[in-house]
């Protein structure tokens, strides 16, 4: 007797996310019982590609993958390609790399606040972190002439050099979107009303994370301290900058982390730009790739995993790329268990999903 | 921990500037770098194709028979290879978007007159290369 | 019915529309100035009314539609009885009526959101119910009548004499307003987990209808707040404009600094303010009455 | 050149991942690729920055073993398979049955 | 007064000859159907009769000669000792005997030795009966009515209970007879025996199907009111050898004294808590549910439990301010309550009507409790207007349940398209108890004004909180049945004509009642609350009754002509609502999809699931079950109503024995 | 009074890259918050007179897209946002992709971009306002009726035999 179940068909078509997905809550009132996710409403199969488009031209496409971690596309492929052929790309193409990719990275992060902060209904916090977020965009245009689609990498270094001028200006910029985010912090991290929105709900324990494959802010959110820049690729090398956990588990823990790997990634591009080295951004190259090769590189939603298999041809034979998001839709599924109907878009947008990339 | 600690935020956003630009009473915040369209400079094509080959797109179409260089910005993802391979430097990238139309219109540039002519020369000398070419051969082949 | 209340109840019939669609346009340019943008035109909440009624009427099933018009209908209904200065007993349950009437238009379309929205929206009557009776009987046991005409022909502001009410009222506003922390059924400014919950099925006219009855229902809230400030003395109501304008800030303020709650804390919150506050005034007043 | 690379049979598959498993380490992810007739499967395992890969070697026909018993998020990266390469794939603990990707070439990788 | 006496008789004639008529025949529905007709028409007859021929005020009855009924009542008295012994040493449920035989034992020896009979009227007649007999016999006999059709169907789907249906329906009258015996008694000993007539009858009836749940709940329901019983005995050996009197008329003389009368009181206010479910004793109520429905209606609207109320609300003006109106007053509001917040949780039609019946009783008895004019003219309001409209609840879910085999709410979606005629009658049940302009809503406005007057604040807040919660619960159901749903074709509803007799003058009645409002009032309400409260002092007479009076309104104001006229301009909206229907319908425009986040599957009756199937868009109500669920709130409920119960009881005993 | 001055506006993602979805999105925020044209992101079809449609069609969403625009009340009008939107952009060679918008439902204003400027996207918003105005005007005279997604694609379908004839003319 009781309650029975009802099934709500949450997306395809919803405005929590910008982007659609499936999934099936199987809900008694307004608990969740059982949640089943659906996803390839953005599958493009874009990883076939490769056999449309020669190796250089997959560069475009890769960065086309998602427009929030476009450049961590770009670079994860470029990066796989450069390691096939045996390329080393100089060192201002690395740190401007890297400075890139810590500024698309907090662009990234902020978004996600919004996204969060409208999850659980506070929508002026949502305005406030995007009116921020701008700031980097701004940053972002003025080094690439792109918004959110750079098409700056290039195998072998990159297509266009940033002035150092430029990136000098990006400095005070910096400090004001840190203290943007500060103000913001109080608002995430210490108000009594969005604590109750945020502790406890969608816990994963540390042991879980690790069982279920979960990536990035959503892992360190369980405590464990895994961070694929640490792998020291592009500048990750030289930067100073820490790991950032929590042993929260939940959602709150999620904001935690990621509003301070804001500020690590804030410290990040500063060391960038003072240490920047002035020499070419481009080393050529010479024939086609031949080899596989699989790279690990943290994006902003955690690792993903570029692998390229190529003989030797101008067209490579396969790419694929394994997302974070992909990764963390079955903890997903997991946490969305005994969770508030309420609670589905927060849980959702905690794990910050990114279908596109995802599906590919 | 605080109640309601965003009113301080909210009050001060009260009573401040909006954040907000004036588009479309204002000027678009355009940078230098951005990325808007492709432009060509007809006076410096010469219709090779180059970026019609390298458009991952397929945004450009190169006429030679027409002498006209097509470009569909409704296909144009502003990605700039054609910009970078092209040999002339002909193209060029403008900080302006494309405006929105209610039909995917299609821009195509006439080849300018001085470069008609330029391309006409050269056609006309590479004719004649060639037949010098032949006639030298011929002149082999008949000694 | 005296004269009187024959105009109060025809101001109330033609012009508390436009009134307070322009208050909730200031509302949304504050909001939207709060968060740092410019926000709409005044005029916008009544442009999207009009705009709604010069669309086309779709429907999912007939008979939403004569529900959500009867919600729309006695709505007014219960309005005017107030403003005709009626027993606020009756409009209290007026407005029940009209409120079951659109949960019920939101349930026959049997989707899911609608659906969560509609449960959601009863959630809500649950929790505010008790305090807009007690409310009631607080103006009862304080002006000796549940009658408006009698309320406001005090000599001193009730406010004084029911502090605890206004302060529990004022919760009931921020769900019938449908700002933040309790807009749950739906999700009048952002839109999130339930799409607009039980308006999400209405479109065009019938859409229209259903918020021609949410600012006559403003206009009603507003009202019932403002027999807080009204006395006999034709002054008060400049009071009560104050009086307004200041809960119209405060609602703006609340809506901006608060995340959406869930249901379990409106309900608790609504209820626990309703017996403290509330039910504390009233032991007050009946020990005063005594 | 990938790291950690070891070549199993598909026979001898779970095994080597039981003992992958035993090592601590959890699934990074799997992914096909189709080289001439055969389709090569390829397993990354994580554990800290460690990868290991394990492939392997799958003809047209052959059925593959699910390890959603061994690492329970497998499955979306196995019904990925299924509906991308048409490799069936059995037990799955959560199979999708080809609804995953609803494309409309079905099996495009095939 | 013949009258009077064929009303009680005649019942229990039709039931000894339906006890006989086993088989389902012509003969038997034919014999039903006199005995119900003949009964509504007898009990329609003598309210007109007292109105019209009788003054009413007067209507008192002294029988010189009683010792005769007196051994009757005796012997069946013994008799009915003897079942409930029979039965418990049956199912081994011993206890029950030490309490029956605790009541029965001493009204026996009153019986035989004359003592409970001497120098005072045995019969009462004034408005309260006549209203009761109304109730009774109009609800009472549809439903007798209803219940032919009922259990032929019944007994169909229900192949594994053996058919005793001639024994249920003799039954139903034998309760009917009692109900009116214990009406227009006025002799507390007679009082008693009907009221063991009805403890017992329920008993049977409970246990009709004889599952192990059914005996269980029926021996449950037997210790409950056998309990209530022996306090009614407690009541009847003090008012006998202390006070020196033999009825209520004589007790209600003493209401200026409350502190003479407390023990009997309290003694019998105890007694009507048990019979009328309220908050310690809901259990049996609830347990009542196995019975078949007409059985339910009967026991629940018209019948069983408002012979608690209904001598609570006797007891009224003995109340106010006392020790037991008190503990009435708060185990009805807090049952009232509680109850309401119960009902949310469960998805059982049937167990949704008793939680509801339970709650608006504890309303009642909170009405009683407080004791005020106002607060016993919307006690009374919110009886009649219960009975008929939850009996027509009764009545449709039972219907429903045997046209679809099943009676959960969660089973009602789409009723409107399913079976309209059914859903009709429900919506009007529904409405009927849950918004104004309909009648237990405008009963409630009126309790909830005597409240503030009483200065009880936790009776007000008690009402506060308990109708919204009350709407919850109402309302979900409600728009359960609007609530389309795949599968929800119009289907033929198999329901007896019989049936349908019996729903539509309910449903008829239901809203002519809230028409007719002021006039019931006017007639037959004030004037026995101004009878009744006639003899008590000035501590009765509040401010908010002078100001009523002042508004020359009569005596109650809570409600005037003109809200009168709003509320009837509102049902007259209401009724139009399905003309409107018709009318909009009839505009052609576009039909679109429901929203599914985009994802129906082609109709807005399903959508595509996760694995790309089509799924019904199925949904179900809400039940709070982590909130309010009843494992969670019952046992704390009881717990906190019988310690009240239990020390409001000391303390009466103590005060009306020693002090 | 037009319908232009309160024109809502409804968002979705058919295939893309998110980069265009997620400039929408920062076009109702406060930097260039539409709405001061009265723009409300509404999220509900059926509340919505602009659908926003940003990536291409593929074989899973196109019965989504079909049928929120069909959920929505005349007078409506689709903007494709994006290359993608507008022909399929850098995808419009994969498997899964069946083309820009246009191949489900009719669109009235292309805004191109990749990803579209927020800049772009009001432009559009716009222009499109002009449309809508006008569909106001003719629905109000009776005249106007918006295709549905089966109407559309009927008539696509007769464009398409339409130039096939003509191709076949050609090749003969
Ligand atoms: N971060 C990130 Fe991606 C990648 N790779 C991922 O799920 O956002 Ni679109
Ligand atoms: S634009 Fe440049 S690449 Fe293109 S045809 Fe002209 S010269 Fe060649
Ligand atoms: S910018 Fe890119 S897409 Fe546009 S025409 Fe040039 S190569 Fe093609
Ligand atoms: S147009 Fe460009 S930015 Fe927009 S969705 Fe397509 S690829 Fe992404």
């Amino acid at each position: 007797m009781a309650a029975k179940r009802s099934v709500i068909p949450f997306g395809p078509q919803h405005p929590v996310l910008p982007e659609p997905i499936h999934i099936d809550l199987v809900t008694e009132d307004e608990k969740v019982v059982e949640a089943i996710p659906s996803i390839g409403f953005v599958h493009r199969g874009l990883e076939q590609l490769v056999t449309k488009k020669d190796f250089g031209e997959m560069v475009y496409v890769a960065e086309r993958i998602c427009g929030i971690c476009s450049f961590g596309h770009g670079y994860g492929y470029v990066k796989t390609i450069e390691h096939i052929m045996g390329i080393e790309p100089t060192d201002r193409a690395r740190y401007i790399r890297t400075m890139l990719f810590e500024l698309s990275r907090m662009h990234s992060h902020i978004l996600w606040l919004g996204l969060m902060a409208d999850a659980f209904g506070f929508e002026s916090l949502f305005m406030e972190t995007w009116k921020i977020r701008e700031k980097i965009l701004d940053m972002l245009e003025a080094a690439t002439g792109g918004r959110v689609i750079f098409s700056i990498m290039r195998i072998g270094g990159l297509r266009k050099d940033v002035p150092d001028d430029v990136m000098k200006g990006f400095l005070p910029e910096l400090d004001k979107v840190v203290e943007g985010i500060k103000a913001c912090e109080a608002a995430f991290l210490s108000d009594p009303a969005v604590l109750g929105r945020l502790k406890g709900v969608g816990y994963i324990s540390k042991e879980d994370a690790i069982a279920l494959g979960c990536e990035g802010p959503f892992l360190r959110a369980s405590g464990v301290e895994h961070d694929n820049r640490m792998r020291g690729y592009a500048a990750y090398g030289d930067m100073d900058f820490k790991i950032i956990t929590s042993d929260e588990g939940d959602s709150y823990g999620r904001c935690y982390v990621r509003i301070h790997e804001i500020y690590e990634s804030a410290s990040i591009v500063r060391q960038c730009i003072e240490k920047m080295p002035q020499e070419g951004i481009y080393v050529p190259i010479k024939g086609f790739p031949n080899g596989e090769h699989m790279t690990v590189i943290e994006q902003p939603r955690g690792g993903a995993c570029y692998y390229v298999h190529a003989s030797g041809k101008k067209f490579i034979e396969r790419m694929r790329v394994r997302t974070p998001t992909f990764a963390n839709i079955p903890a997903l599924a997991k946490t969305l268990q005994g969770c508030d109907v309420a609670d589905v878009p927060i849980l959702v947008v905690t794990i910050d999903p990114c279908i596109s990339c995802t599906e590919r | 921990m605080t109640f309601a600690n965003f009113t301080k935020t909210e009050l001060k956003n009260l009573f401040r500037k909006p954040a907000t630009d004036k588009y479309p009473n204002g000027p678009a915040s355009l940078k230098e770098s951005t990325r808007g369209h492709v432009s060509n400079n007809m006076d410096a094509c010469v219709l090779c194709s180059v970026c019609q080959m390298r458009c991952p797109t397929g945004a450009i179409t190169v006429d030679r028979k027409a002498q006209t260089w097509t470009i569909r910005p409704f296909s144009c993802i502003q990605c700039r290879r054609c910009v970078d391979n092209c040999p002339k430097k002909s193209l060029s990238m403008q900080k302006e978007y494309t405006e929105p139309d209610q039909i995917k219109k299609e821009q195509v540039f006439d080849l300018s007159d001085r470069q008609k002519e330029v391309l006409a020369e050269q056609a006309r000398q590479a004719a004649e290369r060639a037949k010098a070419a032949l006639e030298a051969g011929k002149k082999k082949s008949s000694e | 019915m005296t004269e009187y209340s024959m105009i109060s109840v025809i101001i109330y019939l033609i012009f508390a529309p436009f009134i307070v669609s322009i208050l909730s346009g200031v509302d949304r340019i504050v909001t939207a100035r709060m968060q740092g943008r410019c926000g709409p035109r005044l005029l916008q909440p009544w442009f999207d009314l009009i705009k709604l009624f010069s669309k086309e009427s779709t429907a999912v099933n007939g008979i939403q539609k004569i529900l959500v018009m009867a919600h729309c209908f006695f709505a007014i209904f219960s309005g005017a009885i107030f403003f005709a200065g009626g027993d606020i007993l009756l409009v209290l349950f007026a407005l029940t009526m009209a409120e079951v009437f659109l949960i019920l238009g939101a349930y026959s379309v049997n989707a899911a959101y609608s659906e969560i929205g509609a449960q959601r929206e009863l959630l809500q009557m649950m929790a505010y119910e008790p305090m807009t009776l007690l409310t009631a009987a607080g103006f009862y046991l304080s002006a000796g009548s549940f009658r408006v005409t009698d309320i406001i022909s005090g000599n001193v502001p009730l406010i004084l004499k029911m502090p605890g009410f206004f302060i529990g009222f004022c919760f009931v506003l921020v769900v019938k307003l449908r700002k933040s922390p309790f807009d749950l059924a739906t999700s009048h400014h952002a839109n999130q987990e339930i799409i607009k919950g039980l308006t999400g099925d209405l479109s065009g006219p019938v859409y229209g209808f259903s918020l021609l009855a949410e600012l006559y229902e403003e206009a009603l809230m507003l009202g019932m707040a403002g027999l807080f400030f009204l006395t006999s003395d034709r002054m008060s109501i400049i009071a009560v404009f104050i009086a307004i304008a200041v809960i119209m800030f405060v609602m703006s303020l609340i809506d901006n600094i608060f995340p959406r709650v869930k249901w379990e804390t409106l309900l608790k919150t609504e209820w626990i303010v309703t017996f403290f506050a509330g039910g504390g005034n009233l032991i007050i007043l009946s020990l005063i009455r005594k | 050149m990938l790291d950690g690379l070891e070549i199993v049979e598909l026979t001898g598959l779970l095994n080597n991942i039981k003992a992958v498993k035993t090592d601590g380490f959890s699934l990074m992810q799997i992914c096909a690729t189709k080289i001439d007739e055969s389709y090569e499967i390829l397993y990354t395992f994580g554990k800290g920055y460690d990868i290991r890969n394990l492939k392997t070697v799958v003809r047209e026909g052959e059925h593959v073993p699910s390890i959603t018993d061994m690492f329970e998020a497998a499955y979306l990266y196995e019904n990925e398979i299924h509906d991308l390469f048409g490799i069936a794939v059995d037990g799955i603990n959560h199979d999708y049955k080809g609804t995953l990707y609803r494309t409309a070439e079905e099996t495009p990788f095939r | 007064m013949s009258v009077l006496s064929f009303l009680i008789l005649f019942p229990f004639f039709i039931a000894f000859v339906l006890f006989f008529l086993k088989k389902d025949s012509l003969v038997r529905s034919f014999i039903v159907f006199i005995g119900a007709a003949g009964e509504l028409s007898l009990s329609v007859y003598f309210a007109i009769d007292s109105y019209l021929y009788h003054d009413i005020e007067m209507g008192t009855f002294y029988l010189s000669e009683t010792h005769d009924l007196d051994m009757l009542i005796a012997a069946l008295e013994l008799c009915l000792m003897l079942v409930v012994f029979f039965l418990a040493v049956k199912y081994k449920k011993y206890p029950v005997m030490i309490l029956s035989a605790l009541g029965t034992i001493p009204a026996l020896y009153m019986d035989l030795t004359g003592k409970s009979t001497t120098m005072a009227s045995h019969i009462k007649v004034d408005h309260l009966t006549v209203i009761m007999v109304l109730v009774v016999g109009v609800v009472g006999s549809l439903i007798c009515m209803y219940a032919v059709g009922y259990i032929r169907d019944y007994h169909r789907h229900h192949k594994e209970f053996r058919d005793r249906s001639g024994y249920f329906l003799s039954l139903l009258f034998a309760f009917l007879g009692a109900m009116m015996g214990l009406i227009s008694s006025d002799n507390l000993t007679w009082m008693f025996f009907f009221w063991e007539v009805t403890s017992v009858c329920s008993f049977l009836l409970i246990g009709y199907s004889r599952t192990p749940e059914a005996v269980h709940n029926s021996f449950r329901a037997l210790w409950m009111n056998l309990l209530g019983g022996c306090a009614f005995m407690a009541a009847i050996i003090f008012c006998i050898y202390v006070m020196e009197i033999t009825n209520i008329s004589q007790l209600l003389v003493y209401a200026s004294l409350p502190t003479v009368t407390v023990f009997p009181v309290a003694m019998l206010a105890f007694a009507a808590l048990t019979k009328s479910a309220q908050m310690p004793f809901s259990g049996w109520l609830l347990g009542a549910m196995v019975a078949p429905t007409p059985s339910s209606a009967l026991l629940h609207s018209a019948t069983m439990v408002k012979a608690g109320v209904y001598l609570l609300l006797r007891l009224s003006p003995m109340m106010c301010g006392t020790y037991a109106g008190t503990m009435v007053a708060v185990i009805g509001g807090f049952t009232f309550f509680a109850a309401s917040l119960l009902a949310i949780t469960v998805s059982d039609g049937k167990k949704v009507l008793a939680y509801s019946t339970v709650s608006n009783l504890g309303l009642i008895t909170a009405a009683a409790g407080c004791g005020m004019e106002e607060a016993v003219w919307a006690g009374i309001m919110l009886l009649i207007f219960h009975s008929v409209t939850k009996s027509m609840m009764f009545m449709s879910v039972g219907a429903y349940e045997n046209s679809t085999g099943s009676r959960d709410v969660e089973d009602m979606h789409g009723m409107i398209v399913r079976y309209p005629r059914l859903a009709f009658i429900m919506t009007i049940g529904i409405f009927g108890m849950s918004v104004v302009p309909m009648g237990m809503c405008v009963a409630k406005w009126a309790a909830l004004r005597a409240f503030i007057d009483s200065g009880s604040v936790y009776l007000t807040l008690f009402l506060c909180f308990g109708s919204a919660s009350t709407i919850f619960y109402w309302i979900k159901w409600l728009g359960k049945i609007f609530s389309v749903s795949r599968g929800s074709e119009r289907h033929k509803d198999n329901v007896p004509a019989v049936e349908w007799i019996a729903m539509y003058p309910l449903a008829i009645l239901a809203m002519v009642l809230c028409l007719v409002y002021p006039l019931i009032s006017a007639l037959a309400v004030i004037p026995y609350i101004q009878n009744a409260f006639s003899g008590s002092v000035s501590r009765l007479v509040t401010a908010a009754f002078e100001s009523g009076s002042a508004g020359g309104e009569g005596i109650i104001a809570a409600i005037s002509t003109e809200d009168f006229i709003i509320m009837g301009v509102m049902l007259i909206c209401i009724c139009l609502l399905p003309v409107a229907m018709k009318m909009v319908n009839s505009v052609q425009e576009r039909q679109v999809l429901s929203y599914m986040s985009g994802f129906n599957s082609g109709n807005d009756r399903s959508f595509y699931d996760s694995h790309g199937e089509e799924k019904d868009q199925w949904l179900s109500n809400w039940y709070m079950n982590g909130l309010f669920g009843e494992k969670r709130l019952l046992p704390f409920c009881l717990v906190l109503s019988s310690a009240f119960v239990i020390s409001m009881m000391t303390v009466c005993a103590i005060g009306g024995l020693f002090i | 009074m037009r319908i232009s001055k309160s024109p809502w506006l409804l968002h979705y993602d058919g295939s893309s890259c998110n980069g265009c979805d997620i400039e929408v999105l920062a076009s109702t925020t406060p930097r260039f918050d539409v709405e001061r044209f009265g723009i409300v992101n509404t999220g509900n079809p059926k509340h919505a007179d602009i659908f926003l449609c940003t990536g291409g069609i593929n074989s899973q969403n196109e019965d989504v897209v079909r049928q929120i625009y069909d959920q929505m009340p005349d007078p409506k009008v689709v903007l494709a946002c994006g290359i993608c939107a507008c022909d399929g952009g850098i995808f419009k060679d994969c498997y899964n992709i069946l083309g820009g918008t246009d191949t489900v439902i009719p669109v009235d204003v292309y805004v191109p971009g990749c990803a579209v400027r927020p800049e772009a996207l009001i432009d559009g918003v716009i222009k499109a306002l002009k449309i809508l105005d006008e569909k106001a005007e003719k629905m109000k005279r009776g005249e106007y009726k918006s295709l549905t997604s089966a109407e559309y694609a009927e008539k696509l379908k007769g464009m398409k035999t339409a130039s096939d004839k003509e191709k076949e003319d050609e090749n003969a």
